[in-house]
C-alpha cells in the first residue's frame, strides 16, 4: 500500500491555498501565486518550504567513520556543511550529521534505504523537520527580528551553520546560493514548523514578500 | 481634612521630630543585636521591646532602613497559600496589618483591594480550588470565581488574553491589599527607637563571634558588639551572613525585578496575579502600574536590571491589557531573593545556640513583615519558636518534612 | 502675540511647510520641524501644562526633553510630551489632568492651600480612625496620575530589531561627532544615536553670538558623510545599559537592540535650574532651552529678559538673545566675583547690567501666574547662601533666563557601573573608573569648553580603539575651567517657599529641610519620603540639586552624600516598543488539521495543543466526553499521542544507564517488552512516568510524559555525562506521530490494516513490535493506560494523517471514534491510573502515591534511591486511594481538590481525581487519606463546597470489568 | 541579555541556555550518613563567589560546565564536564 505524507508547516498554510504536489512521496506546496508574484515575493522577502527532501541523520562517536565508510564526505569542522554531489552534509556539533538530498534523490537516500547502520558509538537520528527557506532583500531584516545573532557576520564564514533560536525556537541556520540567489535555509523540530511558518511569513509580509512554493526553486 | 493636619500645617516651624535617632557609636554590648535594618529586622526590634520589654537592642543596617527588599518589592498582602500552615501563619500577618497604620501612627495606604490569581489552564484552576479549600477550612476569604466575575471586577482586561491564553478562573481572595512599604520600615523603625532600640544604618556586619556552638558578638564596621542574641533577617544577604555562623542552608539567591509605569489617572482597582503569563500588577496610590514578573532563571547575588525581563512582562501585559501599547515604563528594579526549596520561609534556632535565622522569603517577605517580627522576637526572647513558625524550622530539610507550598508550584505573589 | 522670528541659519523648521492644530479647543499656527512646546510657544501661548501636585501653570523649562509638566491628550493618546513631539496638521491637544482645561483649572486652589500638604504629609494623615480610611483614599486616588488612559488604544505591533556594531557612540553633540570622524578610518563599524531630531548637540544652539558653533557643525557633519562605515541615527534615544554592552536604542518607529564591542557615553549634561522663588513660572526658563528656542524654532523666549547666572552659559544665552532682539534687562550673576570670561564686556558693551554676588530673590508673576511680571533683585552672600535683602529692588522684565550649572547626563554610565567621583573644579560627578569598554567624553565627563570637548572625543576614540585591538596615538586633554560651569550651591531661601527643585513633583527646598529634620537625611531615604527624582523626568533637573541641599543641611562635601542608583530607563518607554510582537512559541502533531476540521476543542499541554474532547451536535462538553469514553469502553476509540515524549537509549550501557536513571529493572527485561519507569529526583520526589521498551539488547525505546519530555532528556543527557557509560540518546519526540487505539473492537480494526497477528499469543500485553500499518512502518506497542485492550502506534510524523485515516475508514462501521485529553482522564482513571502531576504534586514520593511497587530498592543505585531510604523509616502522613462514592450519588458535586476531613476535622488529605464514570454507574477517584485508613471499603469524608460532608470508600482498581475479563 | 559561550557553539544570548545549577559532587549514598545525605540534597553553598554550575545549550543539545563569579555575573571560562583539564 501506497501513501501519501503530510507535511510538517503545511497546517500553517492551507488557509493561503497553495498548488499541492508530492515530492518523495510528501505532499508540499508548490505555487502559492503566479511565476511573477512568486518571482517579487523571492526577491523582497520569500519564505519556501523544503520539507519534502529525504534527510538522514545520525550520531555517536562512531558516526564520522562509518559514514566516510560509505562515501561521504564531511565537514572537517563542528558547524559546518558541505555540498557532495547534489546531497547537503550538515555537520551538527562534534558528532552528529544531517545528510539532506537536495531535490533528486541522493546520498541521503541510499542511505536511508540502506539497512539500519550497525557499528560502535553509532546511532541513527529519526528527522521530520520543518525546513525552510528565506530569501530576498529583506531575509536579514527578518532574521534580524527574529534572531538575537549577528547572522550576517557569523554566516561571512562559507559553509558555517548556526544552531540557535529563531522566533524562540531551537533553529539550524545556514546561508547558502541557490539558483545563484543567496538564501537561508532553516531546520527545526516539524512540531514548531507551522508556528515558525506563521511567524516568518507573517515578518515577510510586512516587507512586501511572502511565500514562495517549492517548485519556484527546482529549477 | 482630619484636624491634626491642619494643627501640623498651619504651624510656622516644622513640628515633626525624627522618625528615629541617628546612632553611630554602637556600645559595647547589647542583650540583642538584629542584622538587617529592613521591615522584618525592624519589626522584630519593635515586638522585643513592645511584647518582651527587651529594649537594650541594636539594629545594624549596612546601607539605610528599609533599602533592601522591603523598597524594591511590589507591595502586595494576602494570605491565600497553599498550606494550612502558610495560611495560618500569613493570615495573622494580614490581621495585624489591618490596625498597624494605627499602632505605628503612620499611614501606611493598607489598601484592601482584593487579589485575583488568574488561571489560565485546567490545572492552574484546579490548584486555585486547592488553595481555596484549605484556606476555607482555615477561615480565609478565598474562592475560586469565574471570567464573568473577573470582567465585572476588571472590565478592561482581555479575557481572552488577546487569544494567546484564555482566562478560565481566578482565586480571588477579597484580604488582598497593597501598602507603602516605605513606610512600613519607617513606622517600625520610628516604634522601636521610641523604646529605646537604637538603629545604625552605614553598619555592616563582618563577622560573627561564635565560641563553642554559642555566639558571643558580631564584628562590625563600627567595632565589636558583645551579645549573646543575634537575629540575621537580610533576605538576599541571608547566605553570606549564615557562611559567618557556620549554619548550612538550602538558600539560594536569584534576582527578582520589577518595573513601574508613568502615572496615570486610576482604573485599575483591583491586583491581578497571572501565573501562566509570569505577570503580577497593581495600580498605586500615585497612579503608577506597579508590575513584576517571576524569578531570574539563575543566581545572581546583584540588584542588575535586565531588559529580557521588561520585554517579556510588557509582552504579557499586552496580552492582558491590549491598550496599554504606548502607555510608559519609567523604572525597572531589582531586589534579591533568598529561595528555598519547598518556597517557604525559614525561621526560628539554628544549630549556633543564639543565633536565629529570619529568610527564605523569596518573593514574598513583605507580607510577612509584622507576623515574622512578632513572632522572631518570641523566639529570640524564649529561645524557642512559637507553634506558628515550627513548620518553618532550618531542620525540616534535613527531617525530609518540608511544607508543602511547593505544591502549587507557579507565580507566587 | 508671536514670538516667531524670522527664518534664522540652521534653524530645524520647513518654512514652506505650515500647518495648524488645535491646543485646548483653540487654533494655531505652525510649521513642520516644531515641536508641539515650540510651536504654542512661538504662538504666544505661555501655560503650556499644570504641575502633578498644585497644578500650577507651567510653561518651558529646559526644552531637553524632560520638560514632563507639558503632558497632552489627542483624544486617542494620553502622556504626550509637549517639548519631545513634533506638532501634526489637525492635531486636537489637550491638557492632561486639569478639571476644566490649562487656563481654568479648578484645581488651582491647591497651589493656595498648599501649605496644607507638606511633604510626606499623606504619611500622618487620613489613617485615624481606620473606618475612615477608604473615604480618604478613594480622594487622593481621584487626584492621582496624570492622564486618562484610553481603553481603546489599538494594540500597536512595533518590531525589535537586533545589531551589532564595534563602537556605539551615544550623543551626537561636539564630542560624539568628533569621536566618530576620529575613529571612522581605522575601519571599525560605528553607531552614532542622539536623541534629538538633528545632529549637533549644543553646537545646533549654543552660538553665544558668534557662528563658529554652526560652522563647526556642518563641518564635522561633511566629513563623517564620506564614511560608509558610520551610521548616525537622531530620534533614536539609548534607554539603558544592560550586562554585555546590550543597549536598546528606542525610536518611534521600535526598539534596536544594539550590542556593542564598545561604547562611548557623550550624552552631554543637563543644565540645573537655580532655585528660587516661582523659578517654576511660564516665562523662566534655563538658558539652554532659551538658547534652543532662538536657534532651532526661531522662537523668542520673551521680549524683555533678566538674565540669572552663575556660570558662562548664562552670558552666551544672553548674547543669543542680543542677536535675536530681545532686550536683556539685567544679567544677575550670583558669583561675587562674577563671569571671568571675555563675554563679560560683549555684553556690557551691548548696554547689559550685570549685578554680580546678586540673585534674584523672587519672580513677580503676572496675572493667574501665567507668566513673569518682573523680578526683584538683591545682594546674595554666597558663603552662608543667604539673600541680603537690604539692597533689594524691582526690575520689570517678562522673562527670566537661568543658568547656574549641570548635571551629567550619566545614567547609562551608572547602570554600567561606573564608579563616580566629585570634581570640585567643575562642581560636578565625573566618571572615575569606567567598566571595560565603556568610555565617556564630553559634558557628561565634566568638560565644557568646547575646544577641550573635540579634544575629549578624540581621547575616547583612541582609547576604544585601542580597547578594540587598533594602533592608534594616545591623545591628552587639557582639563581646566575658566570658571567653574556649574555652582556650588544656587539656591536662594525664601519664607514664602515656591522655590522648586523638583518641578515634576512641586517640591521645594523646605521640604528637603522638612524631610532632614524627620531623619529621612540620607539621598535615598530622602528620596523616598519626598519622592525626589520619582516623576516621569526621574531627576533629570532636580537630582543633583537636591544632593547639594542635603549635602548643605548636614554639612557634608557633596560626595559624602553620593547619588541616587540611575535606573533603567533614560526616557520613560512605552510598553508597546518593549513588547515587540510578543511571540508564543507552541508545538503541533502532524494531525492538528485533522482535529481542527472536526471539531476539537484544544487545550494547552505544555508548549503542545492538544484536543480536549471533540463538539458533537446537540451533546453538552460532559456528555461529548461520556459518548468519547463509552466508545472506548463498548467499541473502540483513538486518540493523537503523538504529544508524547520519545527517548531513544542505545548502547551496550543501555539497560545499566536505564536502571540508574528509573526506579525499576531493566537488565533482566526481555527484548519485544515493556516496562514502568519511574523518575525521582535527588529528594525522592515522583518527577515523570512512561513505559521502556526493549526493541534489541542495546536499544531501548522511552516515553515520558508530554511536558516533562524536554526536561527528562536533559536530565538523561546530563547523568550519561556523569556517569560515562557506553550510551547514546537520541530525542525522537517531533520525529514520530503516535496513535492509541484502545477498546474491545480495536484489535479487529488494527487486523484490517496489518498482516501482523495482534491475538493475545503473538501480542501479548505489554509487548512491542515493529511491523507495518496501512503500510506504514509502526512501533506497535500493546498498552494498558486507557483500556487492557489498546495499541499504540508510533509512525514517522509525516505518515500519522495517513494511519488515522485508515483507522477511521476500517473503523467507523464498528463505532470507532477520535477523543481527547479529558476523556482520556476519565479512562485513565477507570483504570486505575494514576496521573503525576494530577494526583501528584511537587513534592509527592512513591510511598504516599502507593508506587512502591515500581521501585527495586535492591540495586547499588538509582536517583532518588538514598532519599526513600531514609523516608522509608518515617512515618507516611498520607497516601493516595482509589475510592468510589455511593451507587446513584445525587448529592452535591464533588470537586478535584475538595479537602478529605478526619473525625478530628483536619485535613487528611484532598481529592486529586474524581468523574462520573458511565462505565462503572459511579463516581470515581482518586483521593489522599489518612495512611492508616486504606483498606478496601474504608470509609472516610469529603467536605464539599458547600461545607457538608460525604462519605466515600476506598475502592479496588480497575474501576471497571477488563476487557480479557469479558 | 547576558552572553555565554558554549564551548561547542560559541558566544550566545542567555535566552538559548538552561541553567543547571551547581555543579557538586554526590557523596557515596552507601557511605554518607542520613542528614550528611540531606544536606547533600537540599543545601547550597549560597555565598556569593567563583562557582562551577551546569548549563545547557538548548539548540544544540550541550550540557557544559561554567565557573562564574555569582556576585559580579562574569564567566571565568567554560567548558564541556571532565574536559577542565584541556580549557
Amino acid at each position: 500500500m501506497t501513501f501519501i505524507q503530510t507535511s510538517p508547516v503545511s497546517h500553517a498554510q492551507h488557509h493561503a491555498h497553495p498548488v499541492m504536489g508530492s515530492l518523495n512521496g510528501m505532499e508540499i506546496a508548490l505555487e502559492f501565486d503566479s511565476p511573477q508574484i512568486q518571482q517579487a515575493y523571492a526577491a523582497l522577502a520569500g519564505i519556501a518550504e523544503f520539507s519534502a527532501f529525504t534527510r538522514f541523520g545520525i550520531k555517536g562517536a562512531g558516526a564520522a567513520e562509518w559514514l566516510q565508510a560509505k562515501g561521504i564526505s564531511l565537514p572537517s569542522a563542528a558547524n559546518s556543511w558541505l555540498m557532495q554531489d547534489s546531497t547537503l552534509v550538515l555537520r551538527l556539533g562534534n558528532s552528529e550529521y544531517l545528510l539532506e538530498d537536495q531535490f533528486i534523490a541522493g546520498h541521503a537516500s541510499a542511505l536511508a534505504q540502506d539497512s539500519a547502520p550497525v557499528g560502535a558509538k553509532l546511532y541513527p537520528v529519526a528527522r521530520s523537520d520543518a525546513a525552510l527557506v528565506l530569501s530576498g532583500q529583506h531575509a536579514l531584516a527578518i532574521l534580524a527580528e527574529a534572531c538575537a545573532l549577528d547572522i550576517a557576520a557569523e554566516l561571512a564564514q562559507p559553509q558555517r551553520l548556526l544552531m540557535t533560536q529563531v522566533a524562540g525556537i531551537s533553529v539550524t541556520v545556514l546561508k547558502q546560493t541557490l539558483n545563484g540567489e543567496s538564501v537561508y535555509r532553516l531546520w527545526c523540530d516539524g512540531t514548531y514548523g507551522a508556528y515558525l511558518w506563521h511567524e516568518l511569513s507573517t515578518m515577510a509580509q510586512e516587507f512586501g514578500g511572502g511565500p514562495v512554493g517549492l517548485s519556484f526553486y527546482f529549477k | 481634612m482630619p484636624l491634626r493636619l491642619l494643627k501640623y500645617a498651619l504651624s510656622r516651624k516644622h513640628p515633626a521630630p525624627r522618625f528615629f535617632r541617628d546612632c553611630t557609636e554602637p556600645k559595647k554590648s547589647y542583650d540583642a543585636v538584629i542584622i538587617g535594618g529592613g521591615g522584618h529586622g525592624l519589626a522584630a526590634a519593635y515586638y522585643l521591646a513592645k511584647d518582651h520589654g527587651i529594649t537594650n537592642v541594636a539594629v545594624l543596617e549596612k546601607g539605610y532602613i528599609g533599602g533592601g527588599n522591603t523598597g524594591r518589592n511590589t507591595t502586595i498582602v494576602r494570605s491565600n497559600y497553599l498550606t494550612p500552615e502558610g495560611v495560618n501563619f500569613y493570615d495573622a500577618s494580614v490581621k495585624i496589618y489591618e490596625g498597624l497604620s494605627e499602632e505605628l501612627d503612620i499611614n501606611l495606604f493598607y489598601s484592601t483591594r482584593g487579589h485575583f490569581t488568574l488561571a489560565h489552564t485546567e490545572s492552574a484552576l484546579r490548584t486555585m480550588r486547592w488553595r481555596a479549600e484549605v484556606n476555607k477550612h482555615v477561615g480565609v476569604d478565598s474562592y475560586v470565581v469565574g471570567p464573568d466575575d473577573i470582567s465585572r471586577a476588571c472590565p478592561q482586561l482581555d479575557i481572552s488574553c488577546s487569544g494567546k491564553a484564555p482566562i478560565l478562573g481566578a482565586l480571588y481572595h477579597g484580604p488582598g491589599s497593597i501598602a507603602r512599604h516605605d513606610a512600613v520600615a519607617w513606622g517600625y523603625a520610628r516604634g522601636a527607637d521610641s523604646m529605646g532600640v537604637e538603629i545604625f544604618q552605614n553598619t555592616e556586619v563582618t563577622g560573627l563571634d561564635i565560641q563553642s556552638g554559642k555566639i558571643k558578638g558580631v564584628h562590625t564596621s563600627r567595632g565589636y558588639i558583645a551579645t549573646n542574641k543575634v537575629l540575621s533577617a537580610v533576605a538576599g544577604f541571608t547566605p553570606r551572613i549564615t557562611n559567618m555562623a557556620g549554619v548550612d542552608t538550602p538558600i539560594v539567591i536569584h534576582p527578582l525585578q520589577a518595573c513601574v509605569s508613568e502615572p496615570m489617572k486610576p482604573w485599575l482597582d483591583t491586583i491581578l496575579v497571572s501565573g501562566s503569563l509570569h505577570v503580577y500588577v497593581s495600580q498605586s496610590s500615585r497612579g503608577e502600574l506597579v508590575m513584576g514578573s517571576s524569578l531570574d532563571p539563575y543566581e545572581v547575588h546583584s540588584t542588575r536590571s535586565s531588559l529580557d525581563f521588561v520585554e517579556g512582562l510588557t509582552s504579557h501585559m499586552l496580552d492582558m491589557f491590549p491598550f496599554l501599547s504606548n502607555v510608559k515604563i519609567v523604572r525597572q528594579w531589582a531586589g534579591m531573593a533568598d529561595m528555598t526549596p519547598d518556597f517557604s520561609p525559614i525561621m526560628g534556632t539554628t544549630p549556633v545556640e543564639g543565633f536565629y535565622l529570619d529568610a527564605g522569603w523569596g518573593t514574598w517577605g513583605f507580607k510577612a513583615t509584622p507576623i515574622s517580627g512578632k513572632t522572631m522576637a518570641a523566639t529570640m526572647a524564649n529561645d524557642k519558636a512559637p507553634e506558628l513558625i515550627q513548620p518553618f524550622r532550618l531542620s525540616r530539610f534535613e527531617d525530609y518534612d518540608l511544607t508543602g507550598e511547593k505544591g502549587a508550584a507557579s507565580v507566587g505573589h | 502675540m508671536s514670538k516667531r522670528l524670522p527664518p534664522r541659519a540652521g534653524e530645524w523648521l520647513k518654512r514652506d511647510k505650515p500647518i495648524s492644530f488645535y491646543f485646548e479647543g483653540q487654533k494655531y499656527q505652525a510649521y513642520e520641524g516644531d515641536t508641539i512646546s515650540s510651536a504654542l510657544w512661538a504662538a504666544g501661548e505661555q501655560v503650556l501644562g499644570r504641575s502633578f501636585k498644585y497644578h500650577r501653570p507651567r510653561g518651558v523649562l529646559s526644552l531637553a526633553n524632560h520638560d514632563v509638566n507639558v503632558m497632552l491628550a489627542d483624544g486617542t493618546d494620553t502622556n504626550m510630551r509637549g517639548d519631545v513631539l513634533p506638532v501634526q496638521d489637525g492635531m486636537q491637544l489637550t491638557v492632561v489632568n486639569t478639571d476644566g482645561g490649562v487656563k481654568k483649572d479648578k484645581k488651582r486652589f491647591i497651589d493656595a492651600i498648599s501649605s496644607l500638604l507638606p511633604v510626606g504629609f499623606y504619611y500622618k494623615a487620613f489613617h485615624t480612625p481606620r473606618s475612615l480610611f477608604p473615604f480618604w483614599e478613594n480622594i487622593i486616588r481621584k487626584s492621582a496620575g496624570l492622564g486618562v488612559v484610553n481603553f481603546n488604544y489599538p494594540r500597536e505591533l512595533k518590531r525589535k530589531l537586533h545589531t551589532h556594531c564595534d563602537l556605539l557612540i551615544i550623543g551626537a553633540g561636539p564630542t560624539g561627532l568628533t569621536a566618530a570622524l576620529m575613529a571612522a578610518p581605522h575601519g571599525v563599524n560605528i553607531l552614532v544615536v542622539d536623541e534629538n531630531a538633528q545632529a549637533g548637540g549644543s553646537l545646533s544652539y549654543d552660538n553665544g553670538g558668534s557662528d563658529e558653533a554652526a560652522k563647526r557643525l556642518a563641518e564635522l557633519l561633511s566629513e563623517l558623510g564620506k564614511y560608509p562605515n558610520v551610521t548616525i541615527r537622531t530620534g533614536a534615544y539609548a534607554a539603558g545599559y544592560y550586562t554585555d554592552h546590550l543597549i536598546p536604542i528606542v525610536e518611534t518607529t521600535g526598539i534596536t537592540k544594539v550590542r556593542a564591542k564598545a561604547v562611548i557615553v557623550a550624552s552631554g549634561a543637563f543644565e540645573q535650574p537655580p532655585v528660587f522663588r516661582n523659578n517654576d513660572l511660564p516665562g523662566v526658563m534655563l538658558a539652554t532651552a532659551a538658547q534652543r528656542l532662538l536657534a532651532r524654532y526661531a522662537a523668542k523666549p520673551c521680549e524683555n529678559a533678566v538674565v540669572f547666572a552663575a556660570n558662562k552659559q548664562g552670558y552666551r544665552a544672553a548674547m543669543d538673545l542680543l542677536d535675536a532682539g530681545v532686550s536683556v534687562k539685567a544679567i544677575v550673576d550670583l558669583r561675587a566675583d562674577g563671569e571671568p570670561c571675555s563675554l563679560v564686556a560683549a555684553v556690557k558693551s551691548r548696554g547689559v547690567n550685570i549685578y554680580n554676588g546678586s540673585c534674584v530673590y523672587e519672580v513677580l508673576p503676572a496675572a493667574n501666574k501665567f507668566g513673569v511680571k518682573g523680578v526683584v533683585i538683591c545682594s546674595y552672600d554666597e558663603a552662608s547662601a543667604k539673600p541680603l535683602l537690604h539692597d533689594r529692588f524691582t526690575l520689570e522684565c517678562d522673562g527670566v533666563i537661568m543658568s547656574a550649572g549641570w548635571a551629567p547626563a550619566a545614567a547609562l554610565l551608572y547602570q554600567a557601573g561606573t564608579g563616580m567621583r566629585y570634581e570640585k573644579s567643575a562642581e560636578q560627578f565625573v566618571p572615575a573608573k569606567l567598566p571595560v569598554g565603556m568610555f565617556a567624553a564630553g559634558k557628561v565627563n565634566g568638560i565644557f569648553d568646547l575646544a577641550q570637548r573635540l579634544q575629549d572625543g578624540a581621547r575616547a576614540a583612541s582609547e576604544a580603539l585601542t580597547y578594540l585591538g587598533k594602533q592608534v596615538p594616545s591623545v591628552t586633554v587639557d582639563r581646566e575651567y575658566i570658571g567653574s560651569p556649574s555652582h556650588p550651591y544656587p539656591m536662594v531661601e525664601h519664607p514664602e517657599g515656591k522655590n522648586f527643585v523638583d518641578f515634576d513633583e512641586d517640591i521645594s527646598i523646605k521640604d528637603f529641610v522638612h524631610a532632614a529634620q524627620e531623619g529621612f537625611d540620607n539621598i535615598e531615604l530622602m528620596k523616598r519620603f519626598t519622592t525626589v527624582g520619582m516623576g516621569p523626568s526621574q531627576g533629570k533637573h532636580s537630582n543633583m540639586n537636591a544632593i547639594r541641599i542635603l549635602a548643605r543641611i548636614r554639612q557634608l562635601p557633596v560626595e559624602r552624600i553620593g547619588t541616587t542608583t540611575a535606573r533603567p530607563f533614560f526616557h520613560p518607554t512605552p510598553i508597546g516598543h518593549l513588547a515587540g510582537r510578543g511571540l508564543h512559541p507552541h508545538r503541533l502533531t502532524s494531525l492538528h488539521g485533522w482535529h481542527e476540521a472536526h471539531g476539537a476543542e484544544f487545550t494547552d499541554v505544555g508548549v503542545w495543543k492538544r484536543p480536549a474532547w471533540y463538539r458533537r451536535a446537540g451533546l453538552e462538553k460532559q456528555q461529548a466526553i461520556y459518548e468519547e469514553a463509552l466508545a472506548v469502553r463498548k467499541a473502540a476509540g483513538m486518540i493523537d499521542v503523538g504529544t508524547l515524549g520519545r527517548l531513544e537509549v542505545r548502547g551496550p550501557d543501555a539497560a545499566e544507564f536505564l536502571e540508574r536513571f528509573y526506579t525499576g529493572t531493566f537488565k533482566s527485561q526481555k527484548i519485544g517488552r515493556t516496562r514502568y519507569a519511574l523518575l525521582l529526583d535527588e529528594a525522592g520526589v515522583m518527577v515523570d512516568d512512561g513505559i521502556a521498551c526493549r526493541i534489541a539488547e542495546d536499544y531501548f525505546y522511552i516515553t515520558a510524559s508530554t511536558t516533562n519530555a524536554a526536561a527528562v532528556y536533559r536530565e538523561m543527557q546530563r547523568w550519561l555525562q556523569i556517569w560515562q557509560l557506553d550510551v547514546g540518546l537520541v530525542n525522537v519526540t517531533g520525529a514520530y506521530g503516535g496513535i492509541n487505539l484502545a477498546g474491545p473492537a480495536a484489535r479487529g480494526i488494527l487486523s484490517k490494516l496489518t498482516v501482523r497477528p495482534l491475538d493475545d499469543a503473538s501480542l501479548p500485553f505489554g509487548a512491542v513490535c515493529d511491523t507495518e500499518i496501512a503500510g506504514v512502518p509502526t512501533r506497535l506497542i500493546r498498552v494498558g493506560f486507557v483500556s487492557d485492550l489498546a495499541f499504540e502506534m508510533h509512525v514517522p510524523a509525516g505518515s500519522a494523517q495517513h494511519v488515522w485515516n485508515a483507522l477511521l475508514e476500517h473503523g467507523a462501521a464498528e463505532g470507532l471514534r477520535p477523543f481527547g485529553t479529558d476523556t482520556q482522564r476519565l479512562l485513565r482513571l477507570e483504570m486505575g491510573n494514576h496521573l503525576i502531576g494530577q494526583d501528584t504534586d511537587g513534592l509527592t514520593q512513591p510511598f504516599e502515591a502507593g508506587s512502591e511497587g515500581a521501585i527495586q530498592f535492591d540495586k547499588p543505585f538509582f536517583i532518588g534511591q538514598r532519599s526513600l531510604q531514609i523516608i522509608a523509616r518515617k512515618p507516611l502522613n498520607k497516601r493516595l486511594v482509589p475510592f468510589t462514592l455511593s451507587q446513584g450519588y445525587q448529592g452535591e458535586t464533588i470537586n478535584e481538590c475538595n479537602l478529605v476531613i478526619g473525625a478530628d476535622g483536619n485535613i487528611k488529605g484532598r481529592i486529586t481525581s474524581i468523574a462520573f464514570s458511565p462505565s462503572a454507574g459511579c463516581h470515581i477517584g482518586f483521593a489522599y487519606v489518612d495512611p492508616a485508613n486504606t483498606d478496601e471499603g474504608a470509609a472516610f469524608n469529603i467536605r464539599t463546597d458547600s461545607g457538608s460532608l460525604v462519605m466515600a470508600r476506598v475502592a479496588a482498581t480497575p474501576f471497571v470489568q477488563l476487557q480479557s475479563e469479558a | 541579555m547576558k552572553l555565554l559561550t558554549c564551548p561547542v557553539n560559541g558566544t550566545r544570548p542567555l535566552s538559548e541556555f538552561v541553567f543547571g545549577g551547581e555543579l557538586r559532587a554526590m557523596p557515596d549514598p552507601a557511605a554518607v550518613s542520613d542528614s550528611a545525605w540531606a544536606a547533600y540534597v537540599y543545601n547550597r553553598i549560597g555565598a556569593p563567589g567563583l562557582k562551577k554550575e551546569w548549563w545547557y545549550h538548548s539548540p544544540s543539545g550541550t550540557w557544559f560546565v561554567a565557573e562564574r563569579n555569582t556576585l559580579t555575573d562574569q564567566v571565568a571560562r567554560t567548558y564541556l564536564y571532565g574536559q577542565e583539564a584541556q580549557a
